[in-house]
């Protein structure tokens, strides 16, 4: 009978990596797929800016100035006769170091301080939350402002700036979300087997976050490129020459009508960076949800 | 008989429901009110009650799940409540659960793999190819194809899931293990499967097992006492033998005659069935709390309430035992 | 309930003079001196100390901190440097106009992020889901000053449809709400849209289903409450943003709000008004977080309250 | 798919045609399968049978044979997107429901026909109470109002033997014990009271008293009502006590089907009987149970021949080879075994 | 709208960016829109042609001023109102010029009126009247200075030297200028409602001794963004739109046929400069100032970042200020010299320096960008730092700003406004110049008090020349000119004898349109 029933059995689990497995669901995905895509191409954009500008981002030519795109200068030219596709993807380099650093550092100290502030509330929970409440509380724009005049406009403060804004934000998702999966089952299940409190945060609460971190996160991106552009526009945020996409498109602005396509390129460009994590995120959402795993 | 080995004295476990928005009503719910236990080593006490008696309540009270109102648990003499560190992580190692509802109890963001192997990770008893081994003999002793690890809980029917659990609390070899309901989501050959699991455990490595169930048969088959609860109450306690054979209080022996026959020529046996209103744990009627559906009821159940008195070894809480 | 909600407002004092204190000590960290900022370019030194002088500037930190505090007490929220007027009367001009902006621009956001991430959700990967996904992100990844200027030029310059600025009636209300709520609802779509997926797979989904709802029903009926938690956080933060972030919006459509006030302030190192102003803000936001965490309870009866 | 149920829409099933009118449910080789990365999941594979009006049908098996999959597919609730059916027909009181349309679907489901899940505790939503839960059924499909569909759930609750069912109606499903949970599920059901009742392991969480009793409550609504019930259990002693007919399902296909007093005195499969020797009983103690050696088969991986084959005692040769046909051995006794070919 | 139902069509609508906070000058230092409409000074400017002015009798009909300069005795109108129905009286003009004075004011404007005799007494609280000042009679006003100062008339004319009316001023206490009500001048618009960062209106004043004004009154929208102020201006809303807001939009108004005739502009008796801070190094050297001057094509960033809409300027007293010097020698565009110099100097590769830029002035911002660039093409290379005002002020007062670009425009009509300004010792630290050249001091005060205005005139052009071309302590880039564009039913409209943009709107009037 044993010796049977091994017969039928073929020995069959190869199971793939976490890592594998994830890459095939957002291969399957076309979406996600067109935004791994795109986000390829901007980071090599960024990585090898000095080999692919057709130009020097900061060669000022005053006799070029507002040019229209045109086969000279694919996207035009700005007020200074600098090409915009130069410094666009000279712009990549800042915008998207910009966009992903201070969203993942704030991330990460959200999503702690929010998943210890929920798991185990009383007293925990009322200071880091009331802290919270204080960062929120302080307008972002001027707590971003006062880091800037004090420390000075460079992009490290930039990141400090943005990263002691969000984290917030993103504490108060996380605490919301653990509030109630702290009440489940498998998480009394986790306790009685004497799991640390450290662990079941990290693998109970934290993948039941997930979904809503994504969104945050894939969000958090565009926001932080604009925040900078606000902070640019105020004067504090990437210094000039320099190109940063958000600085591009606020001191555009002026030109909206005149020559809008200063504005507009680095727009799009903010825009298609967007959609691209937005794309991944969606993929990244479905490739984790077990209810969707094929 | 042994060592005591879980002991709870007065507990009582009181729900109180706030009500709804600004309401000011509250309940009481009296889920376990002033239960005296003792569960003693290498023995199988099973708990059987009406639904909503507390049994699952009790449960938890006794692994720490939930604070107690009032009254004490001891494990090997030792307040669980108030267990220091390495205690309190040795108790967590040596008394295991198997929840009542086991979809609810499984993360469905883990694989089967993980769910299983947390205990052992946990406890640093294996990792890697270790733990992976470890879980497939887990999975073949509950009957679960070892194929299925990488598969998430959501993806199992529920007899396969209940398996999942039952093979996370045998990952640790306990000392105690704490069985809501264990069985009733499996078929009755999984079922004698898992039954014949759990005895065989218990012969080599002399577990004690706190065994709540709905099914008599079950009971019958694993029990060597059984005790009977009522509206958080309770109301006998005694050797299952002699339980089965002569019920000392009339609850239980409703039970007993309530128990299906898998013998459809006797569906139409008489059978006394509970009449009367049913009490509620949120509101319990004065007296003895059965008074309401008993057939024999006297002045005295109406007011006064029956203490749990000794029959020989038996003990029952009636003031007109079946004796 | 009502015993939560004043321990809560009694537990954010401390909070409201932390605020009040950060703001402090950052504004002395920070370089710059008021009395030199209102004073025109030829004045001599001698002036400006004695205006310090006049102005209480010269003192110690602590004693500037506690007179404010002081004072705050008894209502005196000082007197804005560049404006010449009591800050409390200065706010509470502005504060309604504020108020009813991120009321319009929060309304918007919920009346268009919730239906729109309920849709996308509805028709998963559709051109629907992609079209509110595109307008979710436009909403964020434009900078307001442009989205204003270009609603501006739509529909007041070219269609003139709607006032291109000012804050008199309600028409005048419909761009700035927008352009203030566009990123919110965006969010709020986007979130709303992965909460509601996340819940969908669950069992009680089936039972609703079950029982003959539609599908439209079981989402809005039984769906949508359990999947709303992380999205009344996320509005709640929103009312702190759309408070403390309406500057730019202010700007653009001439609104005399807080934001606008609060940001000159900092500019102008007019310490009583931006002590006033974020005050005035951390009281609000801190409502809006107690609103949210009332609604958790309404929410989800499992989460405790205690 | 489309094609196969314009075939069967015969109501035909093993060429015996079926008087119309007692008929509730008739399924004809409903096939459900699970499309995942590794393979196709046959979970319901070629299952057929009926249920007469005022009849109980009990569904028998192992844990994880399709029991719950066969149940779902009625319901059109099959987990998708993996899950679907692909073959088959279900016809209730003269319906096809696989060719409805969602929305014709919504007024059969809950209406018509209604489920009690298996799993109580995640069935019930978290955030409304339970009275909320079981008046929304009676809104939609009895166009009551709230009022009225108030009492009607308050007199479900008490008919199904909940304790204070006034206060019991605004209490949230964490606060009810497993048993109370299942009874408020099994009110949900019966409320709209269904001409076919599924009831996917109604009383698993109960104590006897009160499943017998709930079981009394099912008899008694079902012969007023004329109307059907699929009962899934394991407990064979629920099965003796109350169903008419019973289906016997192992790894997806049907084994056995056959009257409940003709199964309990004849049963032909060996699953069935090793299903039956291992029954616990009150009486007997002491000994080991007997259970059925081996595991039900990876459904990716089947066996060739018949399924049962690898744990089965007295199977031959050819049982590896050859698939069993469902074969009448009289009286409408179906079996699915090589033994009885012929 | 901006109307509502009671404002009359006979109204200006004109945008301001900040709300003026005050309207008392004494108190604020850069909003005059309302000090100059709704207040007189006892001397007034008047603008008699674009970019040239006179110095007319205002409140004082006429004026004596004493040989040695120091004692100036006043006329006043007899027959004036205020608002409030009071006659002006010397009392009056003794009472604004103490109030200023004394310490409990706590006024910002000052330094107009402290070198009054006995100003410095008052200020310092140890006297409780100024002592300079005295009414001779009903109608007289005698002012005493504690030393001769030439400017003394034109300081007069400033909004800051506004004449209030003792009896109101002294009622309205901290009200002053800020309630409508209380707050009363002699001047052709009085104020009636502030809303605060939304909107102020003023209305014409029936009896005022000039005559009532063309216009019904005037409302000041808060706009404080230039875009909004555009399209509220091209939709028919605002009656002027200023285009120092948005100089990007001036090709679109001159190409529009709709507005290219309805722009109005006057030059700007001011001008757009580097400063030099010598204490930097390497700028303490000459040569390298004098690289710096050359490297920069001024031309371009004229033509190029202000459409050609100026004039360059080689001098610091700019056209139209009286001193002007139009032969002043020129300061070439020469790059290669420059790098010649650097390499004299030592710079052979260049250097590194740092130019600050206010943050809220985007303007200079892209000034700045493009002199990096040309910097750049002599080896300099510079890094922008910007500021926010704040910051950049007080850095600036302790004489440790690195370069800036700013603009200055004349208060008053006399070359002390400038010369004095920047570069009198105590102010060439405080503005981070570090100039020091004793002559160039010394000839400053001597000039402050010097009585013959020719002769004065050449001494400060002498000054001039030493600053600019012998010590290349400054760059100046050009005068811009200023552009209004108006509604076709605005008539009269007259950019500021000083090219502000705040400015007096007696005078102006509206036409009906069809
Ligand atoms: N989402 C899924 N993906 C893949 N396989 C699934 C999924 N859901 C269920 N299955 C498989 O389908 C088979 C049938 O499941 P089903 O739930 O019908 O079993 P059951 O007969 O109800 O068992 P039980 O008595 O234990 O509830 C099981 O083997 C299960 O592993
Ligand atoms: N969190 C809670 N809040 C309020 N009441 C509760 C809570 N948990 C349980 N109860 C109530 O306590 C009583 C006992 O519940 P318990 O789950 O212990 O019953 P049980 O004996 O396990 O029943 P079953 O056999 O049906 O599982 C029930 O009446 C239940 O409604
Ligand atoms: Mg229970
Ligand atoms: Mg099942």
């Amino acid at each position: 009978m044993e010796s049977q029933l091994q017969a039928i059995e073929q020995p069959q689990y190869v199971e793939e990596s976490f890592l594998t497995e994830l890459f095939q669901s957002i291969k399957q995905n076309k979406s996600a797929l067109a935004g791994c895509i795109v986000l390829l191409i901007f980071i090599s954009a960024a990585v090898l800016a000095p080999y692919i500008a057709p130009y020097d981002p900061y060669h000022v030519d005053m006799s070029q100035q507002f040019q229209k795109p045109s086969a000279q200068y694919l996207l035009g030219t700005d007020m200074f006769g600098r090409d915009i596709l130069s410094r666009i993807i000279y712009g990549s380099r800042i915008s998207l170091v910009i966009g992903l650093v201070p969203t993942i550092i704030s991330m990460m100290i959200g999503t702690m301080l929010g998943l210890i502030a929920g798991y185990y509330g009383k007293k925990t929970d009322y200071i880091i939350m009331r802290t919270a409440d204080v960062v929120m509380a302080f307008p972002s724009l001027l707590l971003a402002m006062v880091v800037m005049y004090t420390l000075g406009a460079s992009l490290l403060n930039i990141f400090i700036a943005i990263s002691l804004v969000n984290w917030a934000g993103t504490a108060r998702v996380v605490r919301s979300q653990t509030l109630v999966l702290k009440e489940k089952e498998f998480v009394e299940a986790a306790k009685i087997m004497g799991v640390k409190n450290w662990v079941i945060l990290v693998r109970h609460l934290l993948p039941n976050c997930i979904p809503s971190l994504l969104v945050l996160f894939t969000l958090g991106i565009p926001e932080a490129i604009m925040a900078e552009a606000t902070l640019s526009f105020l004067g504090v945020g990437a210094q000039p020459p320099m190109a940063s996409w958000g600085l591009m498109a606020s001191s555009g602005k002026e030109f909206l009508f005149m020559a809008p396509w200063i504005a507009i390129v680095p727009g799009v460009a903010i825009l298609l960076v967007a959609l691209a994590f937005n794309f991944l995120g969606d993929g990244l959402r479905d490739a984790l949800d077990p209810y969707l795993k094929q | 008989m042994g060592d005591i080995l879980i002991q709870s004295k007065n507990l009582k476990k009181y729900f109180f429901d706030t009500g709804g928005w600004l309401s000011k009503q509250k309940n009481i719910v009296k889920a376990v009110d002033n239960v005296d236990l003792e569960i003693v080593q290498h023995e199988t006490l099973a708990l059987v009650g009406e639904s909503g008696c507390g049994k699952s309540t009790l449960a938890r009270l006794l692994i720490n799940l939930l604070q107690p109102t009032d009254g004490e648990v001891l494990y090997k003499g030792e307040n669980i409540f108030n267990l220091r560190a390495e205690a309190a992580n040795q108790f967590k190692k040596q008394v295991q659960f198997i929840f009542q509802d086991p979809y609810a109890c499984l993360n469905p963001r883990m694989k089967v793999i993980d769910i299983i192997g947390e205990p052992l990770t946990t406890h640093k008893l294996a990792v890697g190819k270790n733990k992976e081994i470890r879980v497939e003999q887990l999975m073949n002793l509950v009957g679960l194809r070892q194929e299925f690890m990488n598969r998430y809980p959501h993806q199992f029917s529920g007899g396969q899931r209940q398996r999942i659990g039952i093979a996370r609390a045998l990952a640790l070899n306990p000392e105690l293990l704490i069985c809501d309901e264990p069985v009733s989501a499996l078929d009755v050959s999984i079922q004698s499967q898992i039954l014949n699991l759990l005895k065989d455990l218990q012969a080599q490595f002399g577990l004690t097992y706190f065994f709540i169930s709905h099914n008599l048969s079950v009971v019958r088959y694993m029990a060597d006492r059984v005790c009977v609860m009522f509206l958080g109450k309770v109301v006998e306690l005694g050797n299952c033998e002699e339980i089965f054979e002569q019920p000392l209080h009339p609850y239980t022996s409703f039970l007993m005659n309530a128990a299906p026959v898998p013998n459809p020529k006797l569906r139409n046996r008489a059978r006394l069935l509970l009449e009367g209103e049913v009490p509620s744990p949120m509101n319990p009627p004065p007296g003895c709390r059965f008074h309401t559906r008993c057939p024999y009821v006297q002045e005295i159940c109406r007011v006064e309430e029956p203490k749990l008195a000794d029959y020989g070894g038996r003990k029952c809480a009636c003031h007109f035992s079946l004796t | 309930m009502v015993l939560f909600i004043i321990k809560r407002i009694i537990s954010s004092i401390p909070i409201l003079l932390g605020v009040t204190l950060l703001i402090f000590i950052l504004l002395h960290i920070v370089p710059g001196d008021p009395v030199t900022l209102m004073m025109n370019d030829h004045v001599d030194p001698d002036t400006i100390a004695r205006v310090r002088a006049q102005m209480h500037l010269d003192e110690p930190i602590y004693i500037q901190y506690f007179n404010f505090v002081w004072d705050a007490l008894h209502g005196d929220f000082g007197v804005s440097y560049k404006m010449n007027r009591p800050v409390a009367t200065l706010l509470w001009d502005a504060f309604p106009n504020t108020l009813v902006l991120a009321t319009a621009a929060m309304v918007f956001s919920w009346v268009v992020g919730v239906p729109a991430g309920i849709l996308s959700v509805v028709k998963k990967y559709s051109v629907i889901d992609y079209f509110f996904m595109g307008s979710a992100l436009l909403g964020v990844s434009m900078p307001v000053f442009w989205s204003g200027l270009l609603l501006q030029y739509i529909f007041a310059f070219t269609l003139g449809w709607l006032p291109v600025s000012g804050f008199d009636n309600i028409l005048c209300l419909i761009m700035p709400a927008v352009v203030l709520g566009w990123g919110a609802a965006g969010t709020i779509a986007r979130l709303t849209r992965s909460s509601l997926l996340e819940v969908m797979g669950n069992d009680y989904i089936r039972t609703a289903r079950a029982k003959g709802l539609s599908a439209i029903a079981v989402l809005f009926n039984h769906a949508l409450k359990n999947s709303f938690l992380p999205v009344v956080t996320v509005m709640a933060i929103q009312v702190a943003s759309m408070l403390s972030g309406s500057v730019i919006t202010e700007t653009i459509f001439s609104i005399p709000g807080i934001g606008r006030i609060a940001v000159n302030a900092i500019q102008t190192r007019d310490l009583p008004l931006l002590q006033g102003s974020i005050l005035f803000t951390t009281i609000l936001v801190i409502l809006g977080n107690l609103a949210a965490d009332m609604m958790y309870f309404f929410l989800d009866p499992r989460i405790k309250n205690k | 798919m489309a094609e196969d149920s314009a075939v069967i829409d015969e109501h035909k099933i093993n060429g015996t045609a079926i008087a119309e009118k007692d008929m509730m449910l008739a399924v004809t080789g409903l096939k459900t399968y699970f499309f995942t990365k590794k393979g196709v999941i046959p979970a319901v594979d070629d299952v057929s049978f009926t249920v007469k009006k005022g009849r109980i049908v009990g569904i028998v098996g192992e844990s994880g044979c399709g029991k719950s999959m066969t149940a779902l597919s009625l319901m059109g609730l099959v987990p998708a997107p993996s899950g679907k059916i692909v073959a088959g027909s279900i016809v209730l009181d003269g319906k096809n429901l696989v060719n409805l349309t969602e929305k014709e679907m919504c007024q059969v489901r809950g209406n018509e026909m209604s489920m009690i899940f298996q799993e109580p505790m995640t069935s019930l939503n978290p955030v409304y109470t339970v009275g909320k839960q079981v008046m929304e059924a009676a809104i939609l499909h009895q166009q009551l109002g709230k009022a009225e569909a108030k009492e009607k759930a308050l007199e479900m609750f008490k008919l199904v033997g909940i304790p204070e069912p006034q206060k019991r109606l605004d209490t949230y499903p964490h606060q009810l014990s497993g048993g109370l949970r299942q009874r408020v599920m099994i009110a949900m059901a019966l409320c709209c009271r269904p001409k076919l009742l599924i009831a996917d392991e109604p009383t698993t969480a109960l104590d006897v008293t009160v499943q017998a009793q709930i079981l009394q409550l099912m008899k008694k609504l079902q012969a007023e009502l004329d109307s059907a019930i699929v009962l899934i259990t394991h407990d064979m002693g629920v099965v003796a006590e109350v169903c008419d007919d019973v289906t016997i399902m192992y790894a997806g296909k049907i084994v056995e089907q056959a009257n409940v007093f003709e199964l309990f005195d004849n049963c032909l499969h060996p699953y069935t009987a090793g299903l039956l020797k291992a029954l616990p009983t009150l009486r007997k103690n002491g000994e080991r149970l007997y259970n059925i050696p081996g595991m039900l088969p990876n459904l990716l991986q089947l066996p060739k021949g018949c399924r049962f084959f690898p744990r089965c005692e007295s199977a031959s040769a050819i049982c590896a080879e050859q698939e069993p046909d469902l074969v009448d051995v009289g009286q409408g006794h179906l079996v699915r075994c090589l033994k009885y070919r012929g | 709208s901006l109307m509502n139902k009671s404002t009359s069509k006979n109204t200006l609508r004109v945008a301001a960016i900040n709300d003026p906070g005050t309207a008392d000058t004494q108190m604020n230092t850069e909003e005059y829109n309302l000090p100059l409409n709704i207040f007189e000074r006892l001397v007034e400017i008047k603008t008699s042609a674009p970019g040239v002015s006179e110095m007319v009798p205002g409140l004082a009909e006429k004026w004596d001023i004493s040989a040695d300069g120091k004692v100036y005795t006043f006329h006043l109108r007899q027959g004036v109102k205020f608002h409030n129905g009071e006659e002006l009286t010397a009392d009056d003009v003794v009472y604004t010029v103490d109030r200023m004075l004394n310490p409990k004011t706590k006024a910002l404007n000052t330094d107009f009126f402290d070198m009054i005799a006995g100003a410095k007494e008052r200020m310092e609280g140890k006297a409780d009247t100024t002592a300079g000042i005295k009414a001779v009679d009903k109608y007289t006003v005698e002012i005493t200075l504690a030393q001769p100062f030439a400017p003394f008339l034109a300081n007069l004319a400033t909004p800051a030297a506004s004449i209030y009316n003792r009896k109101a001023t002294e009622a309205a206490g901290t009200q002053f200028g800020l309630d409508p009500e209380k707050t009363v001048g002699t001047g052709p618009f009085k104020i009636k409602e502030w809303k605060v960062n939304d909107h102020i209106t003023m209305v014409a004043y029936d009896q005022y001794w000039g005559g009532k004004a063309a216009l019904d009154g005037i409302i000041i929208k808060i706009v404080p963004d230039a875009d909004t102020q555009k399209m509220l201006f091209e939709t028919g809303e605002l009656d002027v739109f200023n285009c120092d807001l948005a100089r990007t939009q001036i090709p679109y108004f001159e190409g529009s046929d709709k507005w290219k005739n309805q722009i109005v502009k006057g030059p700007r008796v001011g001008l757009y400069y580097y400063s030099i801070n010598e204490n930097i190094k390497p700028f303490d050297d000459v040569r390298v100032r004098k690289a710096f001057q050359m490297a920069i094509n001024r031309q371009e960033l004229l033509d190029k970042l202000y459409f050609g809409k100026g004039k360059l300027v080689n001098t610091i007293m700019p056209p139209g200020l009286l001193g002007y010097n139009p032969n002043a020698s020129q300061i070439a565009y020469d790059p290669q010299k420059a790098k010649q110099l650097l390499v004299d100097a030592g710079y052979p590769d260049g250097f590194s320096m740092v130019i600050a830029s206010a943050s809220d002035r985007p303007e200079t911002l892209r000034v700045n960008e493009a002199v990096q660039a040309m910097l750049k093409q002599v080896g300099i290379t510079v890094e922008i730092k910007q500021m926010d005002r704040a910051s950049l002020l007080s850095t600036r007062k302790q004489g440790q700003l690195p370069m800036y670009m700013d603009i200055w425009s004349a208060d008053f009509n006399d070359p002390d406004n400038f010369i004095y300004t920047f570069f009198a010792p105590r102010n060439a630290v405080t503005r981070s110049y570090n100039y020091k050249n004793e002559t160039v001091a010394g000839q400053l005060e001597q000039a402050r008090k010097m009585t013959n205005q020719e002769e004065r005139y050449k001494l400060y052009q002498e000054m001039e020349n030493q600053i600019v071309i012998n010590d290349a302590a400054w760059l100046p880039l050009f005068s811009p000119e200023h552009l209004f564009v108006v509604q076709p039913r605005v008539k009269n409209f007259k950019v500021a004898w000083n090219g502000w943009g705040d400015m007096p709107y007696y005078g102006i009037s509206l036409e009906e349109s069809k």
